[in-house]
């Protein structure tokens, strides 16, 4: 499996999953200081599934993703300074200060937009494989949802709809063991997402989702799939969240130890690493993750730096026209 | 020009605007009828009632899409085909059922372009039935467009006539922002003028269907024929009204409510949309704060009771406005 | 099986599903006089689910219903007179004329109402089967829903909060092949929904619901594992609707002859007296059959006399308070 | 007597009521937290900002009951549970996630008795988060209590301090019909002084939170606090203001609001829940219309603008009304 990437792609793949992981570390620490307005919630210990996915995309393709956006939108393409910014709520962010971390979307990379309803991607990403379909440009979308989303009446109805459609979308639900507080292994009634799927009559499995390489496999497979016409497909990724719920949150639920072990055990980029370790030095992708910090040690700077948005953008945009 | 119902001037205008841009699709229950059923090649439905019946034939299973019955992923999927290329009609049967799918429009659809610093747009149009009437009981008889006017980034369109409703439909679905598209049940097969030719009316330019000068009524939907109704029969008292049909709630003419308003002085707001918080409320606060000093007398509001629409035609017809209500509002305002 | 039945309880059932035809078949005619308000659905062709369900079930235990809700409500043991004079907007009706055909309901009888949104029974079932479950007083509820139904949202949502808690519930699904127009093969992706409902952790299993026997048998057992705490059961009936989807409907979906063959070959009442021939004479049966003309001859007498509700009804009940 | 947070007066009525009465059950997500997680014996959320903590530790899962994410579940299943004996109380955490779920309100709970000819009763209440300025950007800062109101069957309760949060949530869940209750989520945190005993304030009373001559000032939840503060900084001016707090918006308490404005003459309302269709809209037709006589000025409005929440503070700021914007309305009524 790794030898179907050329080393460029492994680079590429290692940059992105470090690029994330930086940007939400550095969040964190962040977060601490009170100048983050809002809510946060971060990707951490999961990025082996957002790169693993949208490494396989185009950038016409389209990603509909979850509260927990940043990495989804990262490995999509979105620009890390304008995505800073908007976490400040500063007019450079790519939303103009009026998403912030929960709204980050940039329909010019085809990210359709983190959701502050939970269960909200898969029916904005049924259309756009609706659009995909009417249009016949052979494009595809996907749709990130969590353990907990598995649970929302939408994400079902989006799943009939594009099996009866036949649409070209892939569902890729992020199970990593909560939603919130409360286990996956009380709150997902059947304790498994792939059969819910498979209900509704779509190929549907599931993942070890630390791994890019079995993330990336499983979705190379599905989105051939749905570009040759042959309908949706469902993919459980099995991960961990290494933060809390919210930056915040104290993680009660979480037995001790816990983290620690994910954080040894668990951690995507160890992981890759090793994987890819006959192939690529470490040195390689130890200068990777330097160029990346500097990088969202200057996004974090500029976006501290830049103003906030003026008076004026308070009525803007609310519709194209009137 | 020809002679058309309200449903068939509906029609027309999806009909001609998909013939004209490839990028319109209808999308809903039954639009066909028989997907999956003993009949594989008649178009069984065109919608329950029937209003787009016609276009499967016309054109197709890819552009003509039934659906499961699922309205949260029909509004979902609408959003997310209108943010990435296709201008989608949408058809939500019964308003009253956005209760089952109203995030695709209110956290979703509504908000893309703003939340998205102006980056995004969603060309879609909902449809969907509203209005009492029709002994539909208390789930299919409600007009929630007062609820769909106060979401910020939403167009709320109800049309009166067929005329209206062509003009009106189109001006929406090549509209860059949803628009929540209100067709009165019982105007369905009102007859009218329409002209053959694409038309636009602009949304937010309100209808003036009578003029006088003691005093305005504004009403809705099919509510503009009874507030006609009952001003025809105040003229025989010399009292003589303007009846104005503001046609869209969002955007709302304000100009043409309180230009008549300075004129007249008096009042009456017909609505049946809500007892509290409603289409009426709105239109009241607008002229109470900004053409107040207009005002001879105080506001009349014609309105149904705060209940849910009931059954039997024997209720249902006190639960409605009517022209006689309405004319008894007038007269109290003129002191007689 | 039909031997775990006493005769009393065959002859009881058999009026069940005939005074629901005689309701039907007769609400057909005296709606082509035009003297009926707003839609029917009829029931007709669907007799054996709804008494093959509510045989199995005490007056204290709770259905929720559907648009097509007279057969339920009769099998649950609402009065005819009163569901008749209903359906007329009459005062004497079970809701006072506030209803009307699509909003029946008893709750004295354990009847929580038929429903005009498609897919809303199951999660009111849920909450008479959380009443039963938190006061421990043995109730079970039940819940009606549709082919078309099953696609809906609400419905899977239920489902899964039924396997979540435990919840003495029954999903039964009516699959008589259409939602409206649109055939069970077109709108059910995955076209089983027995396997909808297993992805949710319950015991699932489709029955014939034109055969009383075999939709009681599957009752019996999923009522006793709720009462017994063994929490949620699916049961998919497979029947047919001899009318069309309201009435009004012209039905061009169908194929030639579709509704002749079902009548000859699928009647659940002659299916059941088919069954009971050993037991019960076809003269006992046409002597219920004869008693049930009477009584909904009567019933649509007593209903179109009967007075239309007075003004001041228009606004008594909407509060308990204020 | 003790000094309690907003957040406390919330959890004090619910555990109060749940030791009276043992139908009194809540249901939501995460109303304990840590089910199905590695901690089987800790009550680790309360909800997700922690209102109800400490419920669970009492009273066990049988009647603190956690749920999947599923809100039209939840609701759906409180209406069912409702009208077959208990009195439940459900969290939907943010109001805004109404649109997932508002069928089994709309549709179900608060049409069951009047459409069932008075024979059911649906005792249930949803609690929810509403309110802007707390950087929850879009989908997490809106009030739509508005539309709530709008429905028949309905009951809404906006309280605005510790003490009307108990007293209020008390009376509801004692309330044989289905009530929405908005708590507004930057009061959480304000504390004040709270019986420890049980008590009841009616549903539909308001409180003249201040009394004065020149304007009546009418506000919710947290704008009461606006509203007040303007009032002390008009009064420095002489200009004084009765500050009416309507507490319910349905049952709404219309005497004390015209008998305020028979007195002043002038009005201000202040709102957040919408530009449009909103509660200041349905409070000024109120006023025009029975209050008409009493008016000295227009009817002064201080509303956000009609957008989504903008999520910088920046914006955000200037979206929500706030003292100086009710100031400033009250000056103008006061020529000044
Ligand atoms: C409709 C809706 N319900 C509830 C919430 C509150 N909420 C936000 S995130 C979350 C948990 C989501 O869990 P999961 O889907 O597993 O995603 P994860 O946070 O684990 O990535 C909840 C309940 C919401 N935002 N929207
Ligand atoms: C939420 C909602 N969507 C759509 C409708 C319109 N409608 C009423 S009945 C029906 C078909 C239901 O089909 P099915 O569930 O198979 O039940 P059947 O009519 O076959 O008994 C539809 C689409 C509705 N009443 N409610
Ligand atoms: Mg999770
Ligand atoms: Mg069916």
């Amino acid at each position: 499996m790794v030898m179907q990437l050329d080393k460029d792609q492994l680079l590429q793949a290692y940059r992105k999953m470090s690029e994330i992981r930086a940007f939400e570390e550095r969040l964190h620490e962040e977060n601490a200081t009170g100048d983050i307005p809002g809510f946060i919630h971060l990707y951490t210990g999961e990025e082996a599934i957002a790169v693993g996915v949208c490494q396989n995309l185009l950038p016409t393709d389209y990603i509909g993703s979850t509260h927990r956006g940043h990495g989804h939108s990262i490995a999509k393409g979105c620009d890390i300074h304008g995505m800073m910014a908007e976490v400040f709520g500063k007019d450079a962010g790519v939303c103009r200060g009026k998403g912030g971390s929960m709204h980050i979307a940039d329909l010019s990379k085809g990210m359709l937009g983190a959701n502050g309803i939970v269960g909200g991607a898969p029916s904005l990403a049924i259309g756009a494989a609706l659009t995909a379909k009417t249009l016949k440009n052979g494009g595809v979308a996907v749709s990130f949802t969590g353990d907990g989303g598995s649970n929302q009446g939408l994400v079902f109805e989006a799943m009939n709809m594009a099996t009866v459609l036949q649409l070209p979308v892939i569902f890729i639900f992020e199970n990593n063991g909560y939603g919130e507080g409360t286990g996956f292994d009380y709150a997902v009634g059947g304790r498994d997402i792939t059969k819910r799927s498979s209900g509704f009559g779509m190929p549907s499995i599931r993942v070890d989702g630390t791994d890019f390489f079995a993330v990336y496999e499983a979705v190379s497979e599905a989105v051939d799939r749905a570009r040759t016409g042959g309908g949706p497909t469902s993919i459980e990724c099995m991960a961990y969240r290494w933060h809390g719920h919210f930056e915040g949150d104290p993680g009660l639920y979480r037995a001790k130890g816990e983290v620690a072990g994910l954080r040894k055990n668990h951690d995507p980029l160890k992981i890759f690493r090793d994987k890819v370790r006959d192939q690529i030095k470490a040195s390689e992708l130890d200068k990777i993750d330097a160029e990346v910090t500097a990088q969202v040690d200057d996004a974090v700077k500029q976006a501290r730096a830049a103003a906030y948005p003026p008076a004026e953008n308070l009525l803007a945009d609310v519709y194209v026209s009137y | 020009m020809s002679t058309k119902s309200y449903r068939e001037a509906i029609k027309d205008a999806i009909a001609q605007e998909m013939r004209l841009d490839d990028t319109v699709v209808v999308i809903g229950e039954d639009q066909r009828g028989g997907h999956g059923g003993h009949q594989p090649e008649v178009e069984a439905l065109g919608g329950v009632l029937g209003v787009t019946k016609g276009l499967w034939t016309e054109f197709g299973s890819e552009r003509v899409i039934d659906t499961p019955i699922t309205e949260s992923a029909i509004i979902g999927m609408a959003a997310g085909a209108a943010a990435t290329g296709l201008r989608p009609v949408a058809e939500l049967m019964f308003m009253d059922f956005f209760g089952v799918a109203f995030d695709g429009i209110y956290n979703q659809a509504a908000k893309f372009r703003y939340m998205f610093g102006g980056k995004a747009k969603a060309p879609l149009v909902v449809r969907g039935m509203v209005g009492a009437g029709f002994s539909a009981a208390g789930q299919h008889s409600q007009s929630p467009y007062h609820i769909f006017a106060s979401v910020p980034g939403l167009k709320v369109v109800c049309p009166s006539t067929p005329y209206d409703a062509k003009g009106l439909l189109i001006a929406s679905i090549r509209d860059d922002d949803p628009v929540m598209f209100c067709e009165n049940k019982i105007l369905y097969d009102m007859k009218g003028e329409v002209p053959d030719e694409p038309y636009t009316i602009p949304l937010g330019v309100a209808n003036y269907t009578r003029e006088g000068e003691d005093v305005t009524i504004i009403a809705l939907g099919s509510l503009v024929h009874q507030a006609n109704a009952a001003a025809d029969r105040l003229a025989k008292d010399g009292i003589t009204c303007d009846v104005i049909d503001p046609r869209t709630i969002s955007p709302l003419d304000e100009t043409a409510i309180l230009e008549s308003v300075a004129a007249t002085g008096r009042v009456v707001i017909v609505d049946e949309s809500a007892a509290r918080c409603g289409f009426a409320h709105d239109v009241a606060a607008l002229i109470a704060s900004k053409g107040f000093d207009y005002l001879r007398a105080p506001i009349e509001l014609v309105l149904p009771p705060h209940t849910p629409v009931p059954f039997s035609p024997a209720l249902e017809k006190l639960w409605l406005p009517d022209a006689a209500k309405i004319e008894a509002a007038a007269r109290k305002l003129m002191g007689a």
